[in-house]
């Protein structure tokens, strides 16, 4: 695994980039934990501060140093995008596996519950889950809503490779060779669906941030937790555009799309890397 | 003698690169071998052993990361002489189907899925032909129906058209436009007796009635015997005999012919038939010497250092192995006077 | 056939217009102009109830183009019986709909009976309740029997900010379904009507009437703009935005910032005060409420410690960037208030001693926090600070709190907190923890932000909640524990308090879980304060000492008590631009109306208006 | 005589179109054969493409469900609704091999994963020792080695030695049927006899009965016992193989075997079919009522009536 | 002919029960919310004037009955049911007593006006200009239009949307920035109405398209890159069919069928995006209505702009099945 890793990094540029960028925003995410200020202390310095050496970020409206300021969002934004990602790709797989291998009633069982939450609008849903829980909507409660509600697309494209894939010969030789449905799916068929799980898992992201964003600046999360979203709210809260205080609002979206780009090249290379098409050419025969 | 194709010391690679690593498979190494008009040419070797790599730089249908490495590739078409390979895009766009089609491995994924067979005639067809409306129509009619197909195929979609007629659709697709040179890779495998047999016939009764030259690749023997003029034996990248078909069937002058002829059985003949030992070989590694001396029965040290040249050992007959005078003919190989029994 | 001819294009010269900012979201039910109707989704601050729907007084939250009382469709002032169970009303004659039908008396007696028959209407509950009967005594005179004794019955038709209206007899007396009725177009009996409306409810235009001088508004003068046009712009960037590019005349709100990159980016646009802070101090005072109901702030003690660990300069500062109008009293520092209740007080202020309860008493009252503040903000915003002390005072409040931990620490353990490490434990030996509901955004919500902070840095674990429903249901449900809100609003340009301390009484308050009616959000009960408002009751609204004095005894219970903590007021930033039109009220200059366009008071401004003579091109 | 398998006038038939549209297709139609038990045998099913050889095999692993009739295995009748622990038996005793060596097994993983998988779900253990003793034991049989497989991915064996994995694979729960759908079709001519061979000898050598089913009418005549000849989903001539193939007596069948190319022609160019063969064939193939008929020498023959 | 109509007759089935779970789900998640109409009602109404808590208590009696609150929630579900297959849910209750679905009307073309028109132009763009960067792996031009797309595509579409009101707003104040249409022209067919709606909508339809067109660019150019391994493509290419040919209807023709069936998928998600244009570029639509619903926690309103977004989605596709076989002669119309 290591040397995968070194050769990874050795030979391919755009894992080297991607690698870089996403461990910038990670290590600037976990600085936060380093932070000299509480995450939602407002007024600990001046306020409306360029960019500067003394505070790299400048300072926001609100009297905060948005470096630190904006590695506690990236902390929170990060674990909310992957949780989302991970939770999602696991009850996609689960279901696209599912539905794919073993077709029939089950197929369309799956596919008809697949079919509504293709059609369901989410964004009233989120909202209305915003004004029952209200605060309780924090990181972790808003990332399971959204994983539950983001998985059906990429289900369907997980159900289609596995479809092909339950009539491939080699799945009828782990049947006669005993295996259960479970340990074909799970050993036999997520290999091939790899690919579309990580370069999903990162469309995932976007998409969940994006919602993560679209609620919390239209003021439906927990405000007071900062995140990406949290920090444009304020942001947009304080007329930061309009005032001239630029730097709140682009240097977290510059970050956003670094991390992005980051983990793009990383999905990319990655999915080069596991695709079982270039992996056996790699293996040579 | 009429050469349509010449082809000396080709040599075509595949070249990769993994994460920094080069590999090279070597598919078609030192392959040196001409084409006549008018002659149906086989190509016979196992799989893997670099027939369609071949195949595709006589079509010039190289994709990286396949390569010639090495020789040239020569046509002669009406006294102009072109190099697939090196020949400019334009240049290749004038010879082809016109004068040079090809008829590719695995007829089932060479049409377009969304676009009936007529849209697809008459992207392929249209220009070289130089016909338009009707008269282009008529022409594809006329000779889908030589190729026993009737004209309502052409508004199928291909996934409504059985195997057979797939594949009868791509031989009238390459054959359209009457071309000179003929290359067809695998055109029936996957097809049933009785089909193949049909499809065969087809192809054969084309190039005689156009006097066109076929190169054509299977690894079935019996297709060989009953179609090709020459045969000519690949293993693991080189030519390792050629000649006229009977001779290499009755007479071959190389073990690895000498065992292919021999291996099937027949209807009516139940002696046992040994297989052949051992594993290809990877073409990434070959082993040194001559290729296939791992397992040859006839090997001798000298075998396992140095390549056999091709030598010529009868009229158009000849054979790379250094014992080929000790080569004969296996047991229960055919003979050309045991009448099929019954 | 008429329908293919193309409808006029209708221009609205720029010099002739002007363009309102309307602070309400577009309307839900852009069509619906019946707005005596509750919950159906009539738009009120889109210029009809400003320009078009007319009641009996106004009462300006400042002072007032001749003082802040007007008689508007009433002659003269509310004439009550001696126990105030009557009330008569001289009403003006020569007023018209705008569709040539008189005003009289049957309108006004019309619309009270009206809405106590049709429960459902957006007046109904209280007529029902105060009134006993009406009639019309003549064409111009209305006479109210009120079914028990009621000195502020007349606030009912007094216009702060919006009144009982007027309905038009004549045309929903021929409604058969008065609640489904969508009175479109409306028939106006203000000086304009309506033009034009978005379907959407983005945007309303109205066009002055012939005959305005047949409304009540004509006693002011001629309103100058011949189309006045309200534009709904729910974000706050394209409401500056527009103003810079003047496409717009009067902002109701920015936030601070915006406000002050407005005034730097454009020339010709001002606040209400032409320098820092430029807000208009609204008649309102946000505060801290403590839900009293909750027995950990049912002491008073504990309450006075959580105000003495409060910073009011960090707090100005944190919610209006110092541009606050900070107030020590339970009174919002405006309209005529500073004058009534904040110089007089100042003194007994000063001296007044809070007893620790240890034998040690402090006075906790820091006259100068205003100029304080002042000075913060003169770095940064320089000559627009001003320098004068009564200015100053004027625009940043006279004083407040001093912050005393140590005092505060000594409360607290008076009250029986203890504090370990440095956490603060209540008497049951619980953490001091709890969540403090404030708004989702604008400046109170960074006032909760802060004060909530600095509990905290106290070692009190302090919660702030952006709440969105928190006036809707938060407050009067008494589902909070400490909030950041108001319970104290005034009429602003008159010192009688019964805008909402009649609400405050014993009698109305809610038990736990059960709805608070209007205002007394803390849930406060207190004997002291009951006689207070009985004495209020029985007070002439007119009897301006009398109430001054119920006022200032008020003041001093409530520095006793301390069952809010008063913060500064509701300072609005409204914006004008002055490059079409000009004769806007101003702090200094003249004060005369509430710049805040949402007010249906709003509509005296535009007699004061005079175009300036550009012209668009 | 017990009879190891036996199929009693089974039909298949596939819905075509709609839900709601009538239109099928009769893939497999009334075939009855049965296999014994003492006898190992390799019994042949040959018939063009898409005549219902590979349907009939599905039905006999129990993969499909019969429309009418009924496959009996040791008596015991296969479905496809049999719970998990019926479906193991039963796949311990009938068990499969694929057309395509290089498809046979997930190209990800390494081989002895399916052998050790086999061994552990059919021979009921979790013992290394064990599993690792049916695995080269079965390969033994083979010609290989658990030494020569352990730890290999299939790209790194040749096409003749996935084939005798898979076939490996299938031998270790020591079953006495052995299914194989064109096991040879794939490979070269080089390989092909080493399968086939293989094949001949797990019926002489370890009493394993075969069904073999191919195009290839040499190799069928090479190795098979009995065979069947499909056309269009009905079985046209059933017999001794080396009987039928020698001499066959329906049109179909002696089409099948006219078109069958020999390199003993080489050079000759012998391609031409007769067509009055094909007509003939074609036409029976739509012909609505027939039998097979019992002939002297043991043979069925389909039989049409009015033709 | 008949296959189709089955085939239409089977999707239309899926279609009606898809929008029946979608509709219960949003019946019963809307009846969550903590907000009560009437209560939000008493507190605006209550607010002008002092009111006594007697009054309160009989205002609140009257709403409960009057907006018809006091009945079992599975009443109210069999009564929500039955109302939506007429298309009249009642009365909203923020707006009472105009029908939800009036207001809904209202707002509806304006929403899917202006989404179509940005999906459609999203959609082809991005397709289009994917499928030509998947073919023509070297050129500059369509590399650099890749890096673009991946850039801009995390940039969350507040900010695009917000950015553009500030370029064209502000810094060069040359579009209109709020509203659907101008103030001095009034609505109908006429051409000033009609090139009024076109000027307001540029700048929302082009941050849609912008931040929409990356997703299908990425996803065609990948998609792009597998189909010219295809054999079919190679052998065009050997041929030498005409490269416009190849590109356009061998190449991308293959790829959009399953564009196509993602374009079905994604249309679900597009209501969010809506909102945020409406709030940024104040534009009217269904958005701000659902959200001034949810605030005012008018169940009925919520019901009915959840239950036509449902039903819009699901018809859209529904239309997108529809045109699948026609696309892809091999899906079987069964
Ligand atoms: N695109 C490619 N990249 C790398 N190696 C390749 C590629 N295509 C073929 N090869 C390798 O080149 C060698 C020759 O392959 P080729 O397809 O020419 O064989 P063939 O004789 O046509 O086989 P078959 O009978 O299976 O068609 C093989 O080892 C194969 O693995
Ligand atoms: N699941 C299915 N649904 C519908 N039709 C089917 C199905 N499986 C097979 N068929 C049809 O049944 C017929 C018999 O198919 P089968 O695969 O059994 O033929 P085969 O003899 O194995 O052919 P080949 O030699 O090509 O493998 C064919 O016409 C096929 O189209
Ligand atoms: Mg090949
Ligand atoms: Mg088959």
């Amino acid at each position: 695994m290591l040397s995968v890793f070194k050769d990874l990094i050795r030979y391919n540029r755009e894992f080297t980039i991607g690698l870089l960028l996403v461990s910038l925003i990670v290590i600037f995410a976990c600085l936060s934990f380093f932070s000299p200020y509480p995450a939602q202390d407002i007024y600990v310095v001046i306020p409306d501060q360029p960019p500067s050496w003394q505070y790299w970020f400048g300072t926001n409206s609100r009297g905060q140093d948005l470096f630190w300021q904006l590695s506690f969002a990236f902390r929170n934004t990060l674990t909310f995008g992957i949780i989302v990602a991970v939770l999602s790709r696991l009850i996609s797989i689960t279901i696209g596996l599912a539905s794919g291998y073993l077709g029939g009633w089950v197929d369309r069982i799956l596919m008809f519950f697949n079919d509504i939450f293709v059609a369901i609008p989410i964004f009233p849903i989120l909202i209305l889950f915003y004004f029952v829980l209200r605060s309780d909507l924090n990181t972790y409660t808003l990332a399971v809503i959204m994983a539950c509600l983001g998985w059906a697309f990429d289900a369907r494209l997980i159900r289609s490779v596995a479809l092909g894939l339950r009539f491939r010969e080699f799945t009828r030789q782990a049947i006669f060779a005993g295996m259960s449905p479970r340990k074909i799916m799970m050993e036999e068929h997520l290999p091939y669906v790899m690919p579309i799980v990580f370069s999903t898992a990162m469309a995932n992201m976007i998409w969940s941030i994006g919602f993560e964003v679209t609620l919390a600046v239209l003021g439906f999360t927990n405000i007071n937790i900062p995140t990406v979203g949290t920090a444009l709210y304020w942001a947009n809260n304080h007329s930061a555009m309009v005032v001239g205080v630029w730097w709140w609002i682009i240097i977290p979206v510059v970050l956003l799309v670094m991390m992005f780009l980051g983990l793009f090249l990383l999905a990319v290379s990655i999915n080069e890397y596991i695709d079982p098409r270039s992996r056996l050419r790699r293996m040579g025969s | 003698m009429d050469t349509v194709l010449d082809v000396k010391g080709l040599k075509a690679y595949y070249l990769m690169k993994y994460f920094g690593i080069s590999r090279e498979v070597r598919a078609v190494d030192d392959i040196t071998m001409s084409i006549r008009r008018n002659e149906i040419y086989g190509i016979a070797g196992e799989s893997s052993s670099g027939k369609t790599s071949l195949i595709k730089v006589l079509a010039a249908a190289m994709r990286p990361p396949l390569e010639v490495v090495d020789g040239s590739v020569r046509y002669h078409f009406n006294g102009e002489e072109i190099d697939p390979t090196t020949a400019s895009k334009e240049d290749l766009k004038r010879i082809r189907w016109k004068h040079l089609s090809y008829i590719m491995q695995g007829s089932m994924s060479v049409l377009n899925p969304v676009r009936r067979i007529e849209r697809t005639f008459a992207d392929f067809a249209k220009e070289p032909l130089g016909l338009s409306g009707p008269a282009f129509r008529e022409r594809v009619e006329q000779h889908l129906s030589s190729l026993k197909l009737p004209p309502s195929v052409l508004r199928s979609y291909p996934h409504e058209l059985s195997g057979g007629m797939r594949q009868r659709v791509t031989i009238g697709l390459a054959t359209v436009c009457h071309p000179e040179f003929i290359i067809a890779d695998e055109p029936t495998t996957a097809l049933d007796v009785v089909v193949q047999k049909e499809v065969l016939s087809m192809i054969r009764e084309i190039q005689q009635k156009m006097g066109s030259s076929v190169v054509f690749v299977t690894h079935d023997m019996s297709v060989h015997a009953n179609m090709a003029d020459r045969i000519g034996i690949i293993y693991a990248g080189r030519l390792v005999e050629e000649g006229p078909t009977r001779q290499m069937f009755f007479a071959p002058k190389h073990p690895y012919t000498a065992h292919l002829v021999a291996s099937l059985p027949r209807i009516g003949d139940t002696t046992q038939r040994p297989a052949l030992e051992g594993k290809p070989p990877n073409l990434a590694d070959p082993p040194p010497g001559c290729r296939f001396h791992p397992r040859c029965p006839l090997a001798i040290d000298k075998c396992r250092t140095d390549v056999p040249p091709l030598e010529t050992v009868d009229t158009d007959h000849r054979t790379a192995c250094w014992r080929w005078q000790d080569v004969r003919p296996l047991d229960g190989a055919p003979t050309g006077k045991m009448e099929a029994q019954l | 056939q008429e329908a293919a001819e193309a409808p006029p294009i209708n221009e609205f010269p720029r010099e002739e217009t002007l363009i309102i900012n309307n602070p309400e979201q577009p309307a839900t039910n852009p069509g619906m102009f019946n707005m005596w109707v509750a919950g159906n989704g009539a738009a009120w601050s889109n210029g009809l109830h400003q320009l078009s729907l007319d009641t009996l007084w106004f009462i300006d939250p400042d002072a007032g183009l001749d003082g802040a009382l007007y008689n508007q469709l009433a002659a003269e002032p509310w004439e009550y019986n001696d126990d105030f169970t009557e009330m008569t009303v001289n009403l003006r004659d020569g007023i018209y709909w705008s569709d040539g039908e008189e005003f009289t008396a049957d309108d006004v007696v019309f619309t009270v009976q009206t809405q106590i028959d049709t429960p459902g209407m957006v007046w109904s509950a209280p007529f029902s309740e105060y009134v006993e009967s009406v009639e019309a005594v003549d064409e111009h005179t209305v006479h109210f029997t009120l079914s028990k004794a009621n000195s502020r019955f007349h606030s009912l038709f007094s216009v702060r900010w919006n009144a009982a209206w007027i309905m038009p007899e004549h045309v929903f007396s021929e409604v058969d379904d008065v609640l489904a009725y969508d009175f479109n177009p409306p028939v106006s009996l203000g000086p304009y009507v309506l033009n034009s409306y978005d379907p959407n409810g983005y945007w309303y235009i109205w066009e002055k009437r012939e005959d305005w001088d047949r409304t009540a508004i004509a006693e002011w003068g001629e309103p100058a703009p011949q189309y006045v046009i309200y534009r709904s712009i729910p974000s706050t960037d394209n409401r500056l935005i527009e103003m810079a590019n003047h496409d717009l005349d009067m902002i109701h709100d920015l936030t601070p910032e915006g406000m002050f990159s407005l005034v730097e980016q454009c020339d010709t646009c001002r606040g209400w005060f032409e320098g820092f802070p430029y807000a208009h101090p609204d008649p309102t005072l946000p505060m801290v409420i403590f839900n009293t109901q909750d027995e950990r702030f049912d002491d008073r003690r504990v309450r006075w410690a959580l105000a003495l660990m409060l910073d009011a300069r960090q707090i100005s500062m944190a919610s209006y960037r110092g541009a606050a109008t900070l107030s020590a009293i339970a009174m919002p520092p405006t309209g005529t208030h500073p004058q009534d209740y904040h110089a007089p007080l100042q003194e007994w202020l000063t001296n007044y001693e809070l007893d620790l309860g240890n034998g040690e008493t402090i006075t906790p009252y820091d006259p100068d926090v205003g100029l304080q503040v002042a000075e913060m903000v003169r770095p940064q915003f320089g000559e627009s600070v001003p320098t004068d002390e009564t200015a100053i005072r004027n625009a940043f409040g006279y004083g407040w709190w001093q912050q005393d931990i140590e005092a505060a620490n000594t409360l607290l353990e008076q009250a029986g907190f203890t504090k370990q490490g440095n956490t603060w434990m209540t008497p049951d030996g619980e953490p001091f923890e709890f969540t403090l509901s404030t708004f989702t955004e604008g400046v109170i919500n960074r006032m909760g932000t802060m004060v909530a902070q600095q509990w905290s840095q106290q070692g009190i674990q302090v919660t702030p909640e952006a709440d969105p429903q928190i006036f809707a249901q938060t407050l009067p449900l008494g589902q909070f524990e400490v909030a950041t809100a108001w319970s104290i609003e005034t009429w602003g340009g008159n010192p009688d308090l019964s805008f909402f301390l009649d609400s405050w009484h014993s009698d109305y308050v809610a038990e736990p879980g059960e709805r608070q009616p209007q205002r007394n959000w803390q849930r406060w009960e207190n004997e002291e304060l009951d006689q207070i408002i009985e004495d209020m009751r029985v007070t002439e609204f007119t009897d301006t000492e009398a109430n001054i004095e119920l006022g200032n005894r008020f003041i001093q219970l409530m520095v006793e008590e301390m069952p809010v903590i008063p913060v500064m007021s509701f300072n609005v930033f409204s914006a004008y631009d002055t490059l079409y039109w000009e004769g806007f009220p101003t702090a200094e200059e003249n004060p005369y109306a509430n710049i805040v366009t949402n007010w249906a008071n709003s509509k005296y401004i535009l007699t004061q208006l005079e175009p300036t003579g550009e012209t668009a091109n | 005589m017990t009879d190891l398998l036996e199929i009693r006038n089974v039909w298949k038939r596939f819905p075509m179109g709609g839900l709601l549209s009538r239109a099928h297709i009769d893939a497999v139609q009334d075939a009855s054969f049965s296999l014994t038990a003492d006898k190992p045998e390799i019994f042949t099913i040959i018939g063009e493409s898409g005549s219902g050889k590979t349907t009939l095999a599905r039905m006999i692993l129990g993969l499909e469900q019969p429309s009418e009739g009924e496959i009996l295995f040791k008596g015991q009748s296969v479905s496809r609704n049999m719970n998990r622990e019926k479906r193991l038996e039963f796949m311990s005793q009938v068990q499969p091999v694929f057309q395509n060596p290089f498809e046979a097994f997930n190209p990800l993983k390494r081989i002895d994963r399916y052998l050790a998988s086999t061994a552990r779900q059919f021979l009921k253990t979790s013992d290394r020792a064990k599993i690792d003793a049916a695995m080269d034991d079965a390969l033994q049989k083979v010609g290989l080695s658990l030494k020569e497989i352990a730890g290999r991915y299939p790209h790194e064996l040749s096409g003749g030695q996935l084939q005798r994995c898979a076939i490996a694979r299938a031998l270790i729960p020591n079953p006495p049927l052995l299914i194989a759908d064109e096991p040879v079709s794939m490979v070269d001519a080089s390989l092909r006899m080493a399968i086939v061979n293989l094949l001949r000898s797990l019926r002489d050598d370890f009493g394993v009965s075969v069904i073999y089913i191919t195009h290839d009418l040499a190799t069928a005549y090479y190795i098979s016992d009995r065979l069947i000849i499909m056309q269009k989903g009905r079985i046209v001539e059933m017999g001794d193989a080396r009987v039928v193939l020698s001499d066959p007596e329906h049109p179909y069948s002696r089409l099948l075997k006219a078109s069958v190319l020999s390199s003993e022609d080489a050079g000759q160019g012998k391609l031409a079919t007769n067509p009055d063969m094909v007509a003939e064939a074609n036409r029976l193939a739509t012909m609505p009522s027939s039998r097979l008929q019992e002939r002297p020498d043991g043979r069925l023959v389909r039989t049409y009536e009015g033709a | 002919m008949r296959a189709y109509l089955l085939f239409a007759l089977k999707r239309l089935l899926q279609l009606t029960a898809v929008v029946f779970a979608g509709v219960s789900a949003a019946f019963f998640i809307s009846r969550l919310s903590p907000i009560s109409p009437v209560e939000s009602i008493i507190g605006r109404v209550s607010g002008n004037s002092s009111f006594s808590p007697q009054a309160i208590e009989s205002l609140r009696s009257t709403l409960n009955e009057l907006f018809g609150l006091n009945i079992p929630l599975h009443e109210q579900y069999f009564n929500f049911l039955g109302r939506l297959i007429v298309g009249d849910l009642g009365p909203s209750l923020i707006a009472f007593p105009t029908p939800a679905m009036q207001l809904v009307m209202l707002a509806l073309p304006w929403t899917v006006g202006l989404l179509t028109v940005s999906i459609i132009i999203t959609w082809l763009l991005g397709n289009i200009l994917g499928g030509l960067a998947g073919y023509y792996q070297n050129s500059r031009l369509l590399k650099a239009f890749g890096v673009l797309a991946i850039g801009v595509q995390p940039i969350p579409y507040y900010i695009v949307a917000f950015l553009m009101v500030i370029i064209f707003g502000f810094l060069w104040p040359v579009l209109p920035i709020s509203g659907g249409f101008s103030m001095n022209v009034r609505p109908g067919w006429t051409p000033q109405f009609i090139l009024s709606i076109l000027h307001h909508s540029i700048l929302p339809a082009t941050s849609l398209v912008l931040v929409g067109m990356g997703t299908w660019f990425l996803g065609m150019r990948s998609l792009v890159s597998n189909i010219v391994t295809e054999d079919y493509v190679t052998y065009a290419e050997i041929a030498g069919v005409k490269e416009e040919r190849i590109v356009g209807s061998y190449v991308i023709r293959n790829a959009l069928v399953p564009q196509l069936t993602a374009l079905a998928m994604a249309l679900g998600g597009i209501f969010s995006g809506t909102i945020i244009t409406e709030q940024v570029f104040s534009y009217p639509g269904l958005g701000t209505l659902l959200i001034r619903a949810v605030n005012g926690g008018d169940s009925t309103l919520v019901l009915a702009v959840s239950s036509v977004a449902v039903i819009a989605v699901a018809s859209a596709i529904f239309v997108i099945d529809m045109i699948h076989p026609l696309l892809d002669p091999r899906v079987k119309v069964e």
